[in-house]
């Protein structure tokens, strides 16, 4: 497929969850289109459905209403080719497995040999800056450490579209500018389409071509933005002007978006 | 080593004394009974020792009961069929063929009601039942129908009863535990679209894995306790549960005793080791040692 | 030929004749190959010969019978036993002295088809057995005579050969002790014979196998009753469990000849009327509806005792 | 061999309607779950008695349903009997000190390490005292009534709650766990506020497998002495006496009532766990 | 107790993992003293000991060497004493308890009344925004949310020693500017102490009287910063020249903690 096809399109997107007192609005008429090799991020308020939506993309939940395509397929049939790595928002490692085995375990399901998944486990920890922590335990590393390791995880193996649930929030500015470039690099030269949530306006403007600004009860879409920073993005351009230009503008967004509730 | 004998030891101790103030005061009702029959009366110290060498005791104080057994283990050779370490054996074997047997069937339905639906509403509902049949009612019958199969062996039906009481805690606790990975953990194998077996291999089996072994041990007891039942209609030949059958028909309370002790033995071994197993398979698990 | 014998019960001098003849190789001068099987709880015998995992099954006639009419065809093909071994012992202390004293008291009792002896007789003394005031209350006793030590049960079950000496070894002697012996009370019924299916019989091969059957093991039998510690020694020795003594089954075994003694094998057609009319007079429960038809047959005895 | 073929075919056809029930949503109702399993029992029964009848099996050995059905409608006063004495005085009464006592016990254990290294290991051997070797013993210590039969679940029951329970208690996580020690609770106050909740999905699993256990140690039990009244009583009696017709009718009690208990017990572990994951799968 | 008296006091405190693969030095030679009413932010990558410190403070981890006393007692002196509020890196909700039922726990155990239970369970909901949200469970809410729960559980009793790790990773920049308000309001109106573990460097500098600096492997400390920024903080003080140099300070120590790697 081109670059530039739409990859991710939802149309009228809905979803209610049912609880004990009463249906929660998580998603309401959520309309985007997502194109090969963007880099989205999605940012808003805690509770604005920025979860709730990575997880309809990748077929984790059900919309209520509307309609979504990845691929021109449905989520489901994607998933079923594969086509997802996901970051949790939590690190979510398997206490059993060491980190190297938990970085194996996508690459054991997609069925990579034995030297193929060690040379990859051992590329990723490097990119992630966790050489030699290969085989502890998850309860043996420190927050950020288990963060890095369940990103390490979603990278190890070639997945289309990358979806990232705030995947440096745990980490500290400097790893996380390193990791950003990290990130920006993969991007550049794989040309993944990735979907990013977090909740630092400079990393969210820094990183993406297109920024979706998210506001709650009913989550929505308030705004989308898209990036006239160029591909190549040293990290100074974080002083341009263009770039406090949108910053601003998302901030602005955001502060909208609070806006009911002050 | 030392923390761990020293409490076992000195609840031990605990328990032997309660145990022959026990044996004091049970067996003396039969000591002031007897003389009253005979028209006498006892004093407290004449009845103490009177109620620790009895033959059929209502409780025999412990030195009686590890006579006993130190008569069957000891006092012959293995092989004999007198020895207790023979008998022991014959049950032992019984117990792991059924072990394994309900091990294998408790982990196979476990695996099929959580993987299938229908299982799971039209097959538990009829597992539950089949434990509250009365093992005890069935064992002569399946005695008859094996035999009418033409299965002339005793092991056979010894091991289904076994199995039949032991797969039962392997299969309520393999649901749960098959059951209990958490959601982010199974979203995180469907971005990886694994297949059921692979999310069955890599996340179900691993999470269940605290859950298989707490029921192993109630299972591995079970077992036990099913081979013995088996063997008393099976013809009462061998095995402790022979041994219990003999000495409670026959007035002889202390090889029934003995026997009972030899299957605690028995089972104390047997949890020992499940219990070996699991440690052994927690700490390759990546379990804080 | 190959014959499976089920017991009764576990093995015991109770058995001894089968153990000698299979020992002493009587079975095998008549070609035969004989399996015995031993007995125990919860093992009904003509469960087992319906099911086709035994040839002949050793059992008491009562149980017979109600099997009979429960569509298991038993015949008496041969009656070793000649008389009952079945008593009630009781506690002198309780203050039973005869029949007339068992209202209102607690009696163990053998269930398991070993219970129609013991309701007959009951019914025939007019006691009821639900525990209704004037009555007796019954408890289904274990296999020993423990509700008689413990003081639960005013009199147990026992048996002349076994459980009555457990009592006396228990250290209660024979004084402080009150017996009924069924064959005393009039109401015994015949003990241990032998049993075939009624069909089986028709095929004159397998009655030539039981008629060579029974005839080794009534040498069997009165090989026993002449050598009764040898006999005693061959069934300890048959005993896989290692828990019987030497001394219980010797003392047995001179018990147990004296049930057999004045048996030939053949039935006593009398004796069994007797048990038949002892079935049915019990009251609004017998055990048996009517009189049996072709229970017993004496073709295998008539010959085998030629 | 009409009755024989005629039942496999009723299997194959129930099976199927089964497998499309359970995958549709219907499945997911009230009605569903109670419909799948009906029709499993009943084609299982249908199936049984074809067997009887295609082989001619005698009912000696196993008597067909409508023989068995036949029998518990004859008799409701003698199976209700036999229920009292022994699920009502029998079980029950065993099950609420079993539980109780192994509740305590594992609270003993888990407060006093010094009885967890010394108490546990000697459980392990009293928890697998043959019921076979015990019942006689207990019978003779309590007397022939349900007491002895009560003293014989009790045993039966503690174990497998105990060691759930004590598994239960290790069960919470390490900062559920450091979050009390932060707040200065003491034992009791974590013990009743995070420990006993995280150990309730063990718990229940050593309730539901006792409820079982609760069952066939009160109708074995009855197999080594009894009054003449009580579903053990029943079988072992009726065994010999052939009555095999009303050895199934008390089996059929008995599984009745165990599925109601485990159903009971399945209910308010739901009520209670309903935030465990194997709850909200 | 005056305020400025030594409330937490190390001296030379060593800390030793011991793992499957060799021991991990994971504090090394740690002085530090924090006094009354102090607000202390600790800095640095991830896995250099900022947890670790933490949970020796609170009693929850036994240093393998050194002193460190609290309010001149024992760490578990002053556990006992009910000195703490901690509130850490994940959230830690019980999952059988709304989320009212979780702030209502420690409330419970310090033996509130019930009265007074709904009334602080109410304010604290209301201080964390997430009013309304009293009666779900946690597995209904998303991760921010579930973030302040936590915080709101930690703040709802008066603890003396307020420590709190990286509470704020999970919040967008609006909600954090506004709870680190609410955060500062709450301690100069109670002269807690708090020990705050952060990566973003505005928000320790903005908040904090100290800032520690950590560097890894093994974990120690690089540099301890007393910030001379007065009590009162309007948001804006960030752009003062203060406020800028002390952030610059800050990120060349953190550099060169990350120095070694690099
Ligand atoms: N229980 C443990 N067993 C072994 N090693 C541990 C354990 N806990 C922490 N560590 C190690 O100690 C070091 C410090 O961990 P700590 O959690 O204090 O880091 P941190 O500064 O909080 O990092 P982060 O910012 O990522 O949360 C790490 O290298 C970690 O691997
Ligand atoms: N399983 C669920 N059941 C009920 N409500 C839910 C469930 N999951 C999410 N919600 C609700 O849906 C809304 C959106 O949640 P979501 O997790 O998408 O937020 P988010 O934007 O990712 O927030 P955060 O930045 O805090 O992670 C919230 O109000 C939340 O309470
Ligand atoms: C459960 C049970 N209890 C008693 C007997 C009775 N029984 C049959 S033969 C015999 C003689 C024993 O010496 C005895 C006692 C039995 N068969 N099953
Ligand atoms: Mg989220
Ligand atoms: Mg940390």
């Amino acid at each position: 497929m081109a670059a530039g096809a739409p990859v991710i399109e939802a149309k009228g997107l809905n979803l209610t969850f049912q609880t004990g007192d009463g249906p929660v609005h998580a998603l309401k008429d959520v309309n985007l289109t997502v194109n090969r090799g963007d880099f989205v991020s999605f940012i808003g308020p805690s509770g604005c459905g920025k979860t709730t939506f990575l997880r309809c993309v990748a077929a984790l939940e059900h919309p209520t209403g509307g309609t979504l395509t990845v691929n021109g397929m449905t989520p489901d049939e994607a998933r079923r080719k594969r086509a997802y790595g996901y970051v949790f928002q939590a690190a979510g490692l398997y206490p059993w497995r060491t980190i190297a085995g938990n970085i194996a375990l996508p690459l054991e399901i997609m069925g990579f040999s034995k030297a193929e998944q060690a040379e990859r486990i051992e590329r990723v920890l490097e990119l992630v800056e966790l050489k030699g922590f290969g085989k502890k335990f998850p309860w043996q590393l420190s927050g950020g450490m288990q963060q890095r390791a369940s990103i390490a995880r979603a990278l190890a193996f070639d997945a289309d579209i990358l979806l990232m649930d705030e995947p440096f929030g745990a980490l500290d500015e400097i790893v996380r500018d390193r990791l950003n470039e990290e990130l920006l690099k993969l991007w550049a030269a794989t040309g993944k389409t990735i979907g990013f949530v977090t909740h630092s306006i400079p990393e969210a403007v820094y990183l993406s071509t297109k920024i979706v600004v998210m506001s709650p009860r009913p989550g929505r879409i308030t705004d989308v933005i898209d990036s006239p920073l160029p591909k190549e993005r040293p990290l100074d351009i974080r002083d341009s002007r263009e770039f406090i230009e949108i910053a601003h503008r998302v901030r602005e967004g955001l502060r909208a978006g609070h806006g009911d509730e002050v | 080593m030392r923390e761990k004998v020293l409490p076992v030891l000195s609840v031990l101790g605990i328990i032997v004394v309660i145990w022959y103030a026990a044996a004091v005061w049970m067996n003396s009702t039969w000591v002031y009974d007897q003389a009253e029959r005979a028209g006498t009366t006892v004093s407290f110290a004449e009845m103490v020792p009177q109620t620790m060498a009895q033959d059929r005791p209502l409780l025999p104080p412990p030195h009686q009961v590890v006579k006993e057994l130190w008569k069957g283990v000891a006092g012959q050779a293995v092989t004999s069929k007198r020895s207790l370490v023979y008998h022991g054996f014959v049950t032992f074997r019984g117990t792991m063929m059924g072990f394994a047997l309900g091990i294998v069937m408790g982990v196979a339905l476990a695996v099929s009601i959580v993987r299938f639906r229908v299982m799971d509403m039209s097959v538990m509902p009829w597992a539950i039942i089949s434990q509250t049949i009365p093992i005890v009612a069935l064992a002569p019958m399946i005695l008859t129908v094996s035999n009418q199969l033409g299965i002339d062996n005793r092991e056979v039906p010894k091991a289904i009863i076994s199995a039949y009481l032991s797969f039962f805690p392997v299969l309520v606790s393999m649901v749960k535990g098959l059951r209990s990975p958490d959601a982010m953990q199974l979203d995180l194998l469907r971005t990886y679209n694994a297949s059921e077996s692979e999310t069955f291999w890599k996340l179900r089996l691993p999470a269940s894995m605290p859950y298989f072994f707490a029921s192993l041990k109630v299972a591995v007891a079970a077992a036990l306790i099913g081979t013995i039942v088996g063997e008393l209609p099976t013809g009462a030949i061998e095995g402790l549960g022979a041994r219990m059958l003999i000495g409670s028909q026959f007035g002889e309370p202390l090889i029934m005793w003995a026997a009972l002790f030899a299957s605690a033995i028995l089972a104390g071994m047997l949890i020992v080791l499940v219990g070996t197993v699991e440690q052994v398979a927690r700490r390759r698990m990546g379990g804080p040692a | 030929e190959d014959v499976t014998l089920q017991l009764k019960w576990v093995t015991q001098a109770q058995f001894a004749g089968y153990y000698v003849a299979k020992d002493k190789g009587f079975y095998e001068e008549e070609g035969l190959n004989v399996t015995i099987k031993p007995g125990g709880p919860d093992l009904a015998p003509p469960q087992v010969i319906a099911g086709g995992g035994a040839d002949v099954i050793v059992e008491w006639m009562p149980a017979a019978l109600a099997a009979r009419e429960k569509g298991v065809p038993l015949v008496n093909i041969a009656q070793p036993f000649a008389s009952s071994g079945m008593m009630l012992t009781c506690l002198k202390e309780t203050g039973i002295q005869s029949p007339a004293d068992f209202a209102d008291k607690t009696l163990g009792v053998w269930f398991f088809g070993n219970e129609y002896p013991f309701l007959s007789w009951m019914s025939q003394l007019g006691l009821a057995t639900d525990g209704s005031p004037g009555g007796v209350t019954v408890l289904k006793q274990g296999f020993n005579v423990d509700p008689l030590l413990q003081k639960q049960a005013a009199c147990v079950s026992t048996m002349t050969y076994n459980e009555y000496w457990q009592v006396i070894d228990a250290g209660i002697s024979p004084d402080d002790l009150v017996t009924f012996k069924y064959e005393d009370q009039g109401v015994a019924t015949l003990e241990d014979g032998l049993y075939v299916l009624e069909d089986r019989l028709a095929d004159p091969a397998f009655q030539e196998t039981m008629v060579k059957f029974v005839r080794a093991s009534m040498k069997g039998w009165k090989y026993a009753e002449a050598n009764p510690d040898e006999a005693a020694m061959i069934v300890l020795e048959n005993d896989e469990t290692g828990a019987q003594t030497e001394n219980h089954q010797k003392r047995m075994m001179g018990e147990i000849a004296k049930l057999t003694a004045g048996s030939n094998g053949a039935l006593d057609v009398a004796a069994a009327e007797r048990t038949v009319a002892s079935l049915l007079s019990g009251g609004s429960d017998p055990v048996i509806s009517k009189a049996p038809e072709g229970a017993w047959t004496s073709a295998i005895t008539d010959k085998a005792l030629q | 061999m009409i009755w024989l073929g005629g039942a496999i075919l009723f299997w194959l056809a129930a099976w199927a309607v089964n497998a499309s029930v359970a995958g549709s949503a219907a499945g997911r109702s009230r009605a569903g779950r109670v419909f799948v399993p009906l029709l499993f029992g009943i084609t299982v029964l249908v199936l049984w008695e074809g067997v009887v009848r295609g082989f001619g099996v005698q009912p000696v050995i196993l008597p067909a349903p409508s023989a068995i059905w036949a029998r518990i409608v004859a008799s409701p006063e003698v199976l209700w009997a036999d229920f009292v004495q022994t699920v009502v005085k029998g079980a029950l009464t065993g099950f609420v000190m079993g539980v109780g006592a192994a509740f305590a016990m594992a609270i003993a254990i888990d407060r006093v390490p010094f009885l967890q290294r010394g108490l546990l290991p000697i459980g392990n051997f009293v928890a697998a005292l043959p019921i076979v070797g015990l019942a006689p013993i207990l019978v003779m210590w309590f007397g022939f009534d349900w007491q002895s039969k009560a003293a014989v679940v009790l045993v039966m029951v503690f174990f497998p709650v105990l060691v759930n329970l004590v598994a239960g208690l290790q069960a919470s996580e390490r900062m559920q766990r450091d979050l009390m020690a932060t707040w200065g609770a003491g034992y009791w106050q974590a013990l009743v506020k995070l420990r006993l909740p995280a150990a309730m999905p063990f718990f229940f699993n050593g309730l539901k497998i006792a409820t079982t256990l609760a069952l066939i140690g009160a109708i074995v039990a009855e197999f080594f002495g009894s009054p003449i009244v009580g579903m053990g009583f029943r079988i072992s009696t009726e065994v010999g006496r052939l009555g095999l017709d009303m050895v199934w009718a008390e089996i059929a009690v008995a599984a009745l009532a165990g599925s109601v208990f485990y159903g009971a017990v399945s209910v308010v572990e739901r009520w209670v766990t309903f935030w465990h994951p194997a709850q909200r799968h």
